[in-house]
């Protein structure tokens, strides 16, 4: 290993480049301010690669100045540089790199390019910080920057009323959240009286494993509230959705690729913590579960296409933290890193399609942009196919080890197991849904155009276009990493390497599993997993396929009638009828009416909603106590003081 | 002689009194004279105290007390000429122009 | 012993006693015993003297106020010069240059006031500190 | 022994003598003494610092005991000295704009800063009430600088009315300790009652409301009954002064209507400098005179500490005026404050005085752009007016978001760092309850700072608000502020030792 990786580096390119354009953004070309950022970016990456190919085995701790080093406290910035945080500084530098070379087409039409990339540029100096922290407080830092990215870049539309509602939403949900990790923070301290991850985490691993509840499995606990509101899941995780507000890169980067699985990243990097206190884990896997399986059903009844990966993100970052919770970290990681590539290539694509069709959202008035958007449609197909988990895409890779641990692990069960697999049918619907809904049928736009009937739809201009290469390549060279990102990481079993695993093993030798408790299954088992896997997968790409795809003949007939715009009509309330006459039809009411009217709407956002009603009625009644008045004033003092002398008096007697 | 507490007890209904007179008086100056008498009510305690202890620092304290009362008193007329001149009013009543 | 030393205050009480009852039997008695004759003149505040004109509740100026606030402020500045004067002799030079220090200090104030022209009355009401 | 005295009161006596000269200068010389002023006020403030800082070889009891020269004393001059600095910086274009007089202006802050710098070193309760006074009668005058306008007068008469009902209350309290102890110095009530509950009082002892004659001239010598109710009497009194004075619940009530009535300058003078030399009497107060009763006092403050908490931070929520918004905020941050204090610590106490620094500089940073964008006579205080800064003046903006993220507690700023010890302070004094309150709170408080944010980057301005050129002093201190919060954020050691060196004094030497 090289003896000086200069890993400081890593972050502060982008924040040089963020200062640049912060100072100077606003007088240079856009053309200057991209390259500025895009080449920060850019040899951010490149430090990243030589740090992850100079490796070795023994973590790698770069030490710069002591932070806080009074007495009683000691804190260093330091970085950290291990498999597991080599991962995710390529990860994040390598997404996000292509994602700012989108972002230069995406966003030249909008105001403000300059502010869009210092933010940008910000945020990965935040989020390389955070991944790269050799301590957890020095985490913390990047935790909140990120968040605080985070918030402005989701109401960067700032003209928006609703944006910067959701900027101020996010932001404060995941402060709930943030206050957990602090706690944490500080109890991590109290016990191991020290943040260092190469201190603390080796004397976790000495500990015993907690059978009750004790001090570590309070950490982890709070560990997971922190995680839960960067990475929403359950309950923490209404933000997310209004988050999409934001331009459709930053929806990509932060919220699906990065930040959002900030929360697995702690949880992994804390995993010596966690095996220690099974209690704790098993929570983590619960939160994960039921959030994978609940907002893949949302899923299902959404119209607007970043809304649907909103919560496909919420659920797909739920497989990743149940894979933690059963003890699979590097499993969970894979998944991480696949989902990186496949979920940012469909926002791009949906941004690709939005961009085509002058902002529209809602997939219901898509449909036939396969003609149009050839290079948009091949990369989303294969996006689709990957996180429908069909081989050899890379969904299929790191989503089978999660299910298969979810079964096997001794902090699994068939329950997780269960709900994975459900999970992984319904994804595979919707995904398809959205996919065949907005590429396949009829073009609802080049109808209007070539009937001759002119529709009010200013928002469209013209026929859809395919989008400049400066966005197009991105998404190829995503779409090749969502087919072949896997490879790395298949098991034995398929006649790989298991590279991946051999990789991050040295991350996580200290949650290890004990060795007694590893079960062997034969190989016949596993391959019966994997395929009924597979079949599920099948199941829900061909339900949506019977689903969305019998419409082009009707709507064919429909437009040789020339009455495009009725039959358009019809042509919704017989996918309607269809919808009704089948059996997802429970599935829906019951996901419409309960799962996201019933929980989503009122429950949960309402019960935010109405925490913060509350506390601004009370803030309302507190003011009211400043009358304004001098007499009562003295009259609050008079009476503070007679309660304290009768407390005191009272007290001494 | 007179026991300690009679000018204990004295001097904390004294202050008991100009309390009350602050929370009950509407004129800004009786308010300010009732300040006065809450001042001038622990310089009786002080004064009773150090008899009682035989040393003169309660002595002095007072002298203290009262130049800063005075200085108090100072402040205030100014501060009250100058409210008066805005509002044309002494009632304190009337003093809400900020609340909430 | 509170019995003997209130004993003390006795003849006090008694005079109070004594005064209250004279000076009450004077009124009732002139008012019972006297016949009354109101004219203009026995009715003035004055029965002797200027007569007077005009309300006696007017305003008058703020630099009675400022006269009284300075007095004050002077006035009770002299309280430090009593527990000095008791030891002055006992502090020698050291008292002496104290006691200039503190003098000047005071001084300056009143140098502040002079150029202020607070103790100018010649000068209009809305001045500086009116 | 006279002369070694005087050392001891050094930046006193020099600040005192530079009031008076600087008072003088104001009205003898006729025209454009502003500036000779302030640069007088300036070099005064510094030779105080230079004072305070030879102090430090010289430290020790001064004048029988009544002033101490200790590293907690000299902590707060520092920090009295660098908020009275910037507030003169500050401050100059705002008085040319307003056209106050800058000479009386100055000497009364300086006069201020002498009161507060008393009240830090005071070992002696009568001494810790006259530096009161002295800082007291100065900011009621201050606050009521604005002679003719009606809000200013106004809340200087509250100000004037409540202080000294408050400090009444203070005062009664120094006459009862001295009745239940027999002494005014904080050294040697610690001492007595050290004794006395070394002796284990009798059951008997709590009954004695007021002492009888024996009982009291036992007590110098050390007694058999104590009167502990007197003490509790005694000690919950001078808790209403000082918790009147440091604007915690209940006593806050005035805080709001003053800060917002005040001129600009004087109220960000207000939130950092007397607040945090009522807070060093506070401290030394109760952790040193009546350390033995921390068993009373603390539940006193563990219920002070979440009602300023709770109050500032719900009310806050409503505010639309920038100046009692962060009036409010000033409320809440003196409940965080006042949890380090509940630990009763070394950490907790140094907790306390780090807090206090940073919160005076991202205080005072704050209300510099407020009462930049005042503009004359305070007409844009709203928060309205601050719609879409962040595109018409993208530096003070940016200025602005570092001292509201300081105040919300974000990384990388002297806030968040603060409200960390605050946090592990009280954590490690086993408060969980109060930990998980402020923690609560410091969540509600970031809501009312976000919108001063999403107004500044979100909002499209509503109404025309002319932004003035930022002058040379008024860039200067908005350098200084921003950078000392971002300073102290990373790196904090010199700040965070020097707080500790403070506190381990006071809680191990005092």
């Amino acid at each position: 290993m090289e003896s000086n990786l200069q890993l400081w580096l890593i972050p502060t390119v982008p924040l040089l480049g963020a200062l640049w354009n912060g100072l100077w953004g606003k007088r240079s070309s856009e053309r200057a301010v991209a390259s500025v950022a895009v080449g920060a970016v850019a040899v951010s990456f490149l430090l990243a690669l030589r740090a992850f190919f100079a490796l070795g085995d023994a973590p790698y701790l770069e030490s710069y100045f002591s932070w806080i080093a009074a007495a009683s406290f000691q804190a260093h910035f330091n970085f950290y540089l291990d498999p597991l945080s080599a991962v995710m500084a390529l990860i994040v530098t390598g997404v996000g790199l292509l994602i700012h070379i989108y972002a230069v087409g995406y966003m030249s039409q909008e105001g403000g390019y300059y502010r869009f990339f210092c933010y940008m540029n910000l945020f990965l100096f935040f989020m390389l910080t955070l991944v790269l922290a050799g301590n957890y407080l020095l985490m913390f830092v990047g935790w909140e920057g990120v968040g605080l990215c985070s918030y402005l870049l989701i109401g960067f539309y700032f003209r928006r009323e609703d944006a910067a509602d959701a900027g101020k939403k996010a932001f404060i949900t995941t402060r709930l959240g943030d206050f957990g990790f602090l706690i944490a923070l500080l109890m991590i301290y109290s016990t191991f009286e020290s943040l260092n991850y190469s201190e603390v985490l080796p004397a976790a691993a000495s500990l015993p494993v907690e059978s009750t509840a004790g001090p570590l499995t309070v950490i982890c606990l709070l560990l997971l509230v922190g995680a839960a509101g960067k990475s929403a899941q359950v309950p923490l995780y209404v933000w997310l959705p209004d988050a999409m507000l934001g331009p459709t890169p930053v929806s990509a980067l932060i919220h699906a690729a990065t930040m959002v699985t900030a929360g697995v990243y702690i949880i992994a990097r804390s995993s010596a913590l966690y095996v220690h206190a099974p209690q704790a884990l098993f929570m983590v896997a619960l939160v994960g579960g039921i959030t994978a399986f609940y907002a893949a059903t949302i899923g299902i009844v959404q119209t607007d296409i970043k809304r649907i990966l909103a919560y496909s993100t919420i659920s797909q970052i739920g497989y990743m933290v149940m894979a933690c919770g059963v003890a699979a970290f590097s499993a969970a990681i894979f998944h991480l890193m696949t989902h990186a590539f496949f979920k940012a290539l469909l926002f791009l694509g949906a941004g690709s399609v939005i961009h085509a069709l002058g902002g529209e959202q809602d997939i219901r008035k898509m449909g036939g942009l396969r003609h149009y958007l050839p290079r948009t449609y091949w990369s989303f197909l294969i996006a689709c196919l990957a996180i429908a988990a069909l081989p050899p895409f890379s969904g299929f890779f790191s989503k089978d080890p999660i299910l298969w641990e979810a079964y096997v692990s001794p902090y699994g069960g068939i329950l997780f197991w269960l709900l994975g697999i459900l999970t992984a049918g319904i994804t595979s619907f919707y995904i398809f849904r959205l996919f065949f809904l907005t590429f396949h049928g009829h073009s609802k736009t080049a109808v209007a155009t070539s009937s001759g009937i002119h529709v009010a739809e200013p928002a469209h201009h013209g026929v859809p276009h395919e989008s400049p290469p400066i966005m197009t390549w991105p998404l190829m060279i995503l779409a090749a990493l969502s087919l072949a990102g896997g490879w790395v990481g298949i098991p034995a079993l398929w006649r790989g390497g298991d590279h991946w695993n051999l990789f991050l093993a040295p991350a996580f030798r200290l949650a290890a599993l004990p060795t007694e408790h590893a079960v062997s299954h034969d190989a016949a088992t596993e391959i019966i997993f994997t395929l009924a896997s597979i079949l599920v997968s099948v199941a829900g790409i061909a339900l949506a396929y019977l689903l969305y795809c019998r419409r082009p003949e009707l709507a064919a007939a429909a437009a040789a009638r020339l009455r495009g715009l009725h039959t358009l009509v019809l042509n919704k309330y017989y996918v309607d009828e269809i919808y009704r006459s089948l059996f997802v039809q429970p599935l829906v009411v019951v996901s419409r009416e309960l799962l996201w009217k019933g929980m989503d709407a009122a429950a949960i956002d309402g019960s935010f909603q109405g925490l913060a009603n509350r506390t601004r009625r009370l803030g309302d009644r507190v003011r009211r106590m400043q009358s304004g008045n001098i007499r009562s004033y003295a009259g609050w003092v008079v009476l503070g003081a007679i309660l304290l002398i009768s407390f005191m008096v009272g007290l001494a007697s | 002689m007179v026991p300690l507490s009679y000018y204990l007890i004295l001097s904390a209904i004294l202050f008991g009194l100009g309390t009350a007179g602050f929370l009950f008086k509407r004129n800004i100056v009786t308010i300010f004279m009732s300040v006065e008498l809450m001042l001038n009510a622990v310089n009786l305690t002080f004064v009773a105290l150090s008899y009682h202890f035989r040393q003169l620092d309660g002595q002095i304290f007072v002298f203290f007390v009262m130049v800063v009362a005075a200085a108090e008193a100072a402040v205030g007329l100014a501060i009250i000429i100058a409210v008066f001149r805005n509002r044309g009013s002494l009632n304190v009543d009337q003093m809400d122009l900020m609340k909430f | 012993m509170p019995n003997s030393y209130f004993q003390n205050y006795i003849p006090v009480l008694v005079m109070l006693g004594v005064v209250a009852f004279l000076a009450g039997a004077m009124l009732v008695l002139s008012y019972l015993l006297g016949q009354r004759r109101p004219s203009r003149e026995k009715l003035a505040p004055y029965e002797c003297g200027i007569t007077p004109t005009g309300d006696a509740r007017q305003r008058f100026s703020v630099k009675f106020y400022l006269v009284a606030m300075v007095f004050i402020l002077f006035d009770v500045e002299v309280i430090f010069l009593y527990p000095w004067a008791v030891i002055f002799r006992e502090l020698k030079l050291f008292g002496f240059v104290e006691m200039l220090l503190f003098i000047l200090l005071v001084a300056a104030g009143f140098a502040y006031l002079w150029k202020k022209g607070i103790l100018d009355w010649t000068k209009s009401d809305s001045g500086e500190f009116g | 022994m006279p002369a070694w005295n005087l050392t001891a009161i050094l930046p006193e006596a020099i600040l005192t003598v530079v009031g008076i000269v600087v008072m003088l200068l104001g009205s003898f010389s006729s025209q454009n003494q502003d500036r000779g002023c302030r640069t007088v006020t300036l070099m005064g403030l510094a030779g105080a610092t230079v004072a305070v800082v030879a102090q430090r070889q010289h430290q020790g009891a001064f004048f029988d005991g009544m002033f101490l020269v200790d590293p907690f004393g000299i902590f707060f001059h520092l920090l009295f000295f660098l908020i009275a600095a910037l507030v003169v910086l500050s401050s100059a274009d705002y008085l040319q704009a307003e056209k106050l007089t800058v000479g009386e202006f100055y000497t009364l802050l300086l006069f201020g800063t002498v009161g507060m710098g008393l009240m830090a070193s005071a070992n002696d309760l009568i001494l810790s009430f006259i530096g009161l006074e002295i800082s007291s009668l100065a900011s009621y005058v201050l606050v009521g600088f604005r002679r003719g306008v009606a809000s200013s007068s106004e809340s200087a008469l509250k100000y004037f009315l409540l202080g000294s009902f408050a400090t009444a209350f203070f005062l009664y309290g120094i006459a009862l300790l001295f009745g239940a102890t027999g002494s005014t110095r904080l050294t040697q009530i610690q001492e007595i009652l050290r004794n006395v509950s070394g002796r284990a009082t009798a059951g008997a002892a709590g009954t004695v409301l007021l002492p009888t004659p024996s009982t009291l001239s036992s007590l110098a010598q050390g007694p058999e009954q104590f009167p502990t109710a007197l003490l509790g009497l005694a000690a919950s009194l001078l808790f209403v002064g000082l918790a009147f004075k440091v604007s915690a619940a209940p006593f806050q009530v005035w805080t709001p209507d003053v800060y917002q009535g005040a001129p600009t300058p004087v109220t960000a003078f207000l939130s950092t400098g007397p607040k945090a030399a009522a807070f060093a009497v506070f401290l030394r107060v109760f952790l040193v005179g009546l350390e033995q009763t921390a068993d009373q006092w603390s539940a006193l403050l563990w219920v002070s500490a979440a009602l300023s908490m709770f109050i500032g931070n719900l009310a806050a929520l409503w505010q639309s005026n920038m100046k009692r918004l962060l009036a409010y905020s000033s409320i809440a941050h003196a409940g965080y404050m006042l949890v380090a204090f509940t630990a009763h610590s070394v950490d907790g106490t140094s907790a306390v005085l780090f807090y206090l620094v940073a919160y005076a500089v991202m205080n005072l940073g704050a209300f510099l752009v407020v009462t930049h964008l005042g503009n004359r006579g305070e007409r844009y205080v709203e928060m309205d007016d601050y719609a879409g800064l962040g595109y018409r003046s993208p530096l003070l903006a940016a200025c602005l978001t570092i001292f509201l993220l300081s105040l919300i507690g974000i990384p990388l700023t002297g806030g968040f760092l603060g409200k960390f010890y605050v946090f592990r302070s009280a954590l490690q004094a086993d408060l969980i309850g109060l930990t998980i309150l402020s923690v609560v709170n410091s969540a509600i408080a970031a809501y009312y700072y976000l919108r001063v944010m999403v107004a500044m980057y979100m909002n499209a301005p509503e109404r025309p608000v002319p932004l003035e050129p930022v002058s040379s002093s008024v860039g200067v201190t908005l350098f200084i502020c921003a950078g000392g919060t971002l300073w102290l954020g990373v790196f904090p050691q010199s700040i965070l030792r020097l707080a500790e060196n403070a506190a381990q004094w006071l809680l191990g030497a005092g």
